[in-house]
């Protein structure tokens, strides 16, 4: 059962200043399984996102306590540099955001730059990454346009093909599909479906019906706490916090 | 459902609603059951027959609350509790549908019965009836009250009823057995008693849904088989 | 570890190249000080900044810089008149009314306007409307405020017109949406919606205008007149703070006291524009920070 | 409001905004023709001093006849001094300032310093320019201490126009780079660099139109009244463009019988800057049609 | 449901799945009845036994494929076509639940009939077990393929069924007035021909739903009363 | 019925340009009731909205053929001021946009525009605005901050409460919780079940299950079309029209 837990977070808070983002959130996420972290705005939800491939760095004035563990190792040691907790951890944003260069480049971009120098090798990299965020077909014959040209959900799963070039083993995604009309979500939730087999997700959502399809674990936060941590079913179903069946309802008064 | 308001207040309306709808069908069965308890006693055709054709209307209701509430599933998405509920209350409107069919045939039963002659003081049957009218409501209570207390006690009575049953059943038996002539009369009220024996096992149904929708946890078929 | 090493020395070596502005303001500053103050040892700030005469070649010499900065606040003040109309409403133009390519040609003609170097300027300003203005006025000189004044004008206008343009573009397309589908006009949403949202950034613009206005030397330089005397009318001649210092640089002999009267001269000029700029950040950042909420 | 009232409240409605939008229209027709009747007049009065001699030789005859070749020099070794100091200086100071710095006293000492070195005026650079670098440094009058005025003359326009191009690249670029365990100076040197390239160099065309123009910074640190021989090193003196139009149009003492010159220097030099101004105001609106983010 | 795939292959499975679960149920309630039909011709108190003890399995399969719909109401919040599919199938499961319990109650009496002495050759029960199981058949067979045509042959069933009941129990009294000693095993035959009858009404309420389900129209009750 | 019709698309069809974006849609929308218009991204709907209070007259190059009548009167008619148009049918944004002034300033911009100039008056009408946008509660002490300091939801509430203040007939939404949370939108909705005593509301949403929720009435467009319109009820639960069955249930194929 330990060894399944592929990220932990361990009493963690997070301050902005003076301000307490998060408090005492202990979490565990298993490896291969979706879980969904839902919760009204300013819950903490996208907070702990970021704190888990530590991109809260990049805003200054922050402050964590606790311990964030990825397969055992506390990413917040001072021996680790963030830079390859990144490659490890990938992350796909609320808005599509590929780079303003060819869908080739745009897959390759990273790859290259840890090391990756092989044309084959690339090629074979990008046919797979494509082919994972089911785009392959979509663009073959297009690798070489700019990824300005594709639609919204076609360049978030061009996003989730650029992170999975990096063969991660954790995804982070921050409301992947509130920036998409409901057929590209659903595209985006059949790929996360499939996704999970080879991946560990995690995803922040606003949208509970979304957490209750795609997910098996769901965490609702509250006030920058962890209120209820269980199965995806169990809390659409029966939570076991009086305040999670009040939000799962529709009771926000 | 208790302390916080739904922020739609149509929303909670209609849940609320449903939950008035199924009492007053509740409601509905417990007269007829009264009213066939009455009509056996003192021999009343008319009352048996108005039983027989107010059926309709259970059936009527029950149909309007089933759509009710899949419109509900359809339009609001319910979750968690609420869709418990919800889904227990297409179940049970189907229970007290079906109670009502139950009461339409006593009273079917009721009118044959009445052109024979009584056999024997009716003791059972009324004790019956009383008991099975208590778990009704005491089901329906249990639903609106979310109160698990209730359920245990109406699972308690369904064994009574059950003994209750049997003995009636080995009694008539005995009547049957010592008079031929008797035989008919005995069988209709074998019937009745039947009938009422299966009205308590809806009762105790929707009480055992009630605690499914109160706990999350099915108890359905434990006490069984 | 090395390529932390690396991003931690280019983070330095960054910060340091970025300090060198700091660092040369202060080279300025410095500078200004230690070539202007050895004057005050001859003349009090007082009587610097006050005396009416300037007559630095005189023996014993005059240094009183008042006619001088009355004339380069007077210029400033009437481009101003001038050049903020002018440079609001194009910039209006501009954003909110015209057609996709006038708007396009436009922004070029502003940016053009804006690089004419001021020698070109302050040449138009003396060969071309010094000469038309003393006859057409029946005037004894052409060099004058009123000249010097619109010359500054369209110095002044690019500024002020770009930077509001600029302001009026960043204003959200939702405010003229939601005003339009209020049932109000274009000319309402301009003048109500848009105009004060960008409030904050039309008054830089204005106040940057001034500024290079004040600070500007070539046209002043030329068409001023040069008359150090407090002017009667607005025909007169004036001689603003940098058209003196151009001028009398190079006459002045090194380390003399007209020398480091110059240098007195461009502190005074320095602070001018210093607090102007100052102002301009301090409205920008503050209405950054709270939205021109109750405007 | 009864109808009648409403349909009159309408009117003026309406009235009013043609009476806001025909004064709008009539500024921007003045400013326009404002640039258009000054190099007008200038390419009228200048276009018959423009010859291949008046381009290529010295002034001769007491600066009476005779070409301005020293001049266009002198501008451009000044220009392209200005900005081989100003470019390199001004992009690392804008990237550090949108990229690195973080919210707090160092970054404000250092915003508040650009932006005041925006506002000095050109004669107060000059000043500087003659007490540092020409007497202070012992650098005399000169092409470097004039380059080095006039770079820094120019160097917050660089600084602003670079920052403003960087903080045009989406900050999800930046994330998305970050996210993928990409170092920030890669980050930086892979995607924000070139992706504000085009505004960059745009910034850096405009200031060199600057450099080029300006007359004040240069009158006392490099610009000479009159050299026949062309600069030999970076220590020597030169002439220069606009000084040239100045000297000409106020100090000569044939002031009138040179105005052809004057005029042809004048067409010479809106032509050299505005000729620039213009290659960055296409290069910008190309690289804009192109851009998709 | 038939052309276009849903978007998410998980959930298209989840909704086959429901529908296989109840043709697993359905199957097995056909051969509960089989079996009892065989225990009582062939007065085997083995497989009547057997029958008594796998009705757990149905009820056990009752429980687990309703919360697997709550599940999917909760998670999927379906509309239009699988909303009523899904409500259906909590509704169905429950009728092939109780139709597992008659088919238990049928093979207790089974085993009761075997202690005495057959009265005569069993033709009509084993007849209305074979229409029975055919109903049920029929009913799930609509379901699947959304057939309305077979559902009003159910209908049509039902109403044999309850003729060849009422000629049964008739046929029963007179044997039972004829001779008193075959009361007790008349009564028991009643029993199971009532069951039957009783299983008949789920199969005809299954088929009925099916009708809603496909054309989003309610038919029951409208046949009754 | 036929007087119950406050708004009535006749045949119209909308170009882009030579793109079309809307084919012979035909459309009542009956009086205080909340019809929501649904279909997958660039199926028309917006399009459809801001047609009917003339806001596409701020792009160039568009073209309307067909009518849209408002109380019976054709909307495109050359005679009619699109500003008056827009005082009688209000609108609500996808982004909360109110203008950068206080609250008051905020409600009181149009009327005042329009020829309001008494205090007494204003100031009734602020209050009967921000209390019809249940908004009063939470703002009656600061009516002088600025609009920008309240939060996402409240924002939209008082970009309700502004176009309130006009008494419009017609309230047109467009997407009006999709920058919201599930609290915030929880809230609207419940603003919007209350105005729909006095007000006819036109919604254009992404969300289907907002639709779901909040309408009486339901138009389903594809590719500029408008494939089925009925009660909302209907729609969700036997809808007419294969297409419209397989957006509801998911089936975007």
């Amino acid at each position: 059962m330990r060894n399944d837990m592929i990220l932990q977070t361990k009493n963690v808070d997070f301050y902005y200043g003076a301000c307490r983002a998060l408090t005492d959130v202990t979490l565990d996420f298993e490896k291969n399984r979706v879980t969904a972290l839902i919760g009204p705005s300013g819950c903490g939800k996208s907070t702990l996102l970021r704190l888990l491939n530590r991109m809260n760095d990049l805003i200054g004035g922050t402050r964590v306590k606790g311990e964030i563990l990825f397969e055992g190792r506390n990413i917040y040691a001072p021996n680790v540099d963030p830079v390859e907790i990144r490659q490890r951890i990938g992350m796909v944003f609320q808005k599509p955001n590929p780079f303003p260069k060819s869908i080739y480049n745009n897959i390759t971009f990273a790859p290259k730059l840890s090391g990756v120098r092989n044309d084959g090798d690339l090629e074979e990299l990008v046919e797979e990454s494509l082919r994972q965020a089911v785009l392959w077909e979509e663009v073959k014959d297009v690798l070489n346009k700019s990824a300005m040209t594709l639609s919204g959900g076609q360049q978030q799963r061009l996003c989730i093909a650029r992170a999975l070039a990096m063969k991660p083993d954790v995804l982070l995604m921050d409301e992947p599909t509130s920036a998409l009309d409901p057929i590209s979500t659903a595209k985006i939730e059949e790929l996360i479906d499939t996704l999970k087999k080879r991946y560990t997700i995690v995803i922040v959502t606003h949208n509970m019906q979304q957490a209750a399809r795609v997910s098996e674990y769901t965490g609702f936060f509250y006030l920058g706490k962890l209120i209820e941590f269980d199965a995806t079913e169990k809390i659409f179903t029966n939570p076991g916090v009086k305040q999670t069946e009040d939000y799962i309802t529709g009771r926000f008064g | 459902m208790e302390e916080k308001r739904h922020t739609s207040a149509e929303y909670e309306r209609e849940l609320q609603e449903i939950k008035d709808r199924l009492l007053y069908m509740g409601a509905l069965t417990e007269k007829a059951l009264e009213n066939g308890s009455v009509a056996l006693l003192e021999r009343n055709a008319e009352l048996a027959e108005m039983i027989v054709r107010e059926d309709d209307k259970l059936d009527q209701l029950d149909v309007a609350l089933e759509e009710k509430c899949i419109r509900l599933l359809a339009l609001r998405q319910p979750a968690a509790r609420d869709l418990r509920f919800i889904t227990t209350a297409i179940k049970i409107t189907g229970h007290l549908e079906r109670i009502g069919d139950m009461a339409a045939n006593i009273a079917e039963k009721v009118l044959i019965l009445n052109d024979f002659p009584q056999i024997k003081p009716y003791v059972d049957l009324p004790r019956m009836v009383g008991i099975v009218r208590g778990m009704i409501r005491k089901s329906l209570d249990a639903l609106v009250r979310e109160d698990i207390e209730l359920s245990r006690q109406v699972r308690e009575e369904d064994t009574v009823i059950d003994q209750i049953n049997d003995q009636l059943f080995r009694e008539l038996l005995t009547f049957m057995m010592e008079d031929p002539r008797k035989i008919q009369v005995c069988l209709y009220i074998m019937q009745i008693s039947k009938s009422l024996e299966r009205i308590a096992d809806h009762a105790e149904s929707i009480a055992d849904m009630v605690v499914y929708m109160v706990t999350g946890k099915s108890v359905r078929h434990k006490s069984f088989s | 570890m090395t390529s932390r090493v690396r991003e931690i020395i280019i983070k330095n070596l960054f910060a340091f190249l970025a300090f060198i502005s700091v660092l040369l303001l202060g080279l300025i500053v410095m500078f200004l000080f230690r070539e202007g103050l050895p004057i005050f040892s001859q003349v009090s700030l007082k009587q610097f900044l006050f005396g009416t005469g300037w007559y630095p070649t005189y023996t014993p010499p005059e240094y009183g810089i008042r006619p001088l900065i009355v004339g380069s606040l007077i210029v400033t003040v009437l481009a101003s008149l001038v050049a903020v109309p002018f440079g609001l409403l194009t910039a209006i133009y501009i954003s909110e009314i015209a057609p996709a390519r006038i708007k396009e040609i436009l922004k070029s003609v502003i940016e053009l306007l804006a690089g004419l170097p001021s020698v070109v300027l302050g040449f138009f300003g003396m060969v071309v409307l010094a000469p038309w203005m003393q006859e057409t006025f029946d005037l004894p000189t052409g060099l004058n405020i009123v000249n010097t004044s619109l010359m500054l004008a369209v110095m002044a206008i690019p500024t002020i017109s770009s930077i509001s343009e600029d302001a009026l573009y960043a204003v959200p397309r939702d405010f003229k949406e939601a005003s339009y589908a209020l049932g109000a006009t274009k000319y309402e949403t301009i003048v109500k919606v848009v105009v004060p949202a960008a409030l904050s950034g039309i008054s830089t613009a204005v106040i940057l205008g001034m500024s290079r206005a004040i600070g500007e030397t070539m046209v002043v330089l030329m068409v001023a007149g040069g008359a150090a005397a407090i002017p009667q009318g607005l025909f007169d001649s004036v001689r603003p703070m940098p058209a003196s210092i151009a001028a009398e640089m190079g006459e002045a002999p090194f380390g003399s006291g007209h020398y480091h009267a110059l240098f007195a001269t461009g502190i005074v000029l320095f602070i001018i524009t210093l607090a102007f700029n100052l102002f301009a950040d301090y409205i920008s950042n503050r209405f950054k920070e709270e939205g021109s909420g109750t405007l | 409001m009864k109808k009648h009232d409403r349909v009159s409240f309408m009117k003026w409605r309406y009235l009013r905004q043609s009476l806001f939008f025909g004064s709008v229209r009539l500024s921007a027709l003045i400013i326009a023709l404002a640039l258009l009747g000054i190099v007008a007049f200038l390419i009228a009065h200048g276009y018959r001093a423009i010859t291949w001699d008046f381009l290529t030789l010295p002034p001769t005859d007491s600066m009476t006849r005779g070409g301005i070749m020293p001049a266009i020099i002198g501008t451009f070794y000044l220009t392209i001094g200005a900005i081989a100091i100003a470019l390199p200086l001004g992009v690392v100071s804008a990237v550090y300032l949108a990229e690195y710095a973080k919210q707090g006293r160092f970054i404000r000492i250092i915003r508040i310093g650009v932006n005041c070195l925006a506002g000095v005026p050109s004669v107060v650079f000059g000043l500087f320019g003659l007490g540092f670098f020409v007497v202070f440094l012992k650098f005399g009058s000169s092409i470097l201490a004039g380059s080095l005025t006039l770079g820094i003359l120019i160097l917050p326009t660089i600084i602003g126009a670079a920052e403003e191009a960087l903080k045009a690249v989406p900050q999800t670029f930046r994330e998305a780079s970050l996210a993928l365990g990409v170092s920030k100076w890669r980050t930086i040197s892979r995607i924000v660099l070139p992706s504000a390239l085009p505004g960059v160099l745009t910034g850096a065309i405009l200031g060199v139109g600057r450099a080029a123009g300006e007359t004040a910074p240069i009158m006392f640190t490099a610009a000479a009244f009159f050299t026949a021989v062309l600069p030999q090193s970076i220590f020597d003196e030169v002439m220069a463009l606009p000084y040239h139009i100045y000297v000409l149009a106020t100090a000569g003492t044939h002031i009138e019988q040179t105005r052809p010159l004057q005029y042809g220097t004048a067409l010479v030099l809106i032509a050299l800057v505005l000729g620039i101004d213009l290659i960055a105001i296409v290069l910008r609106s190309a690289v804009r049609r192109k851009k998709r983010w």
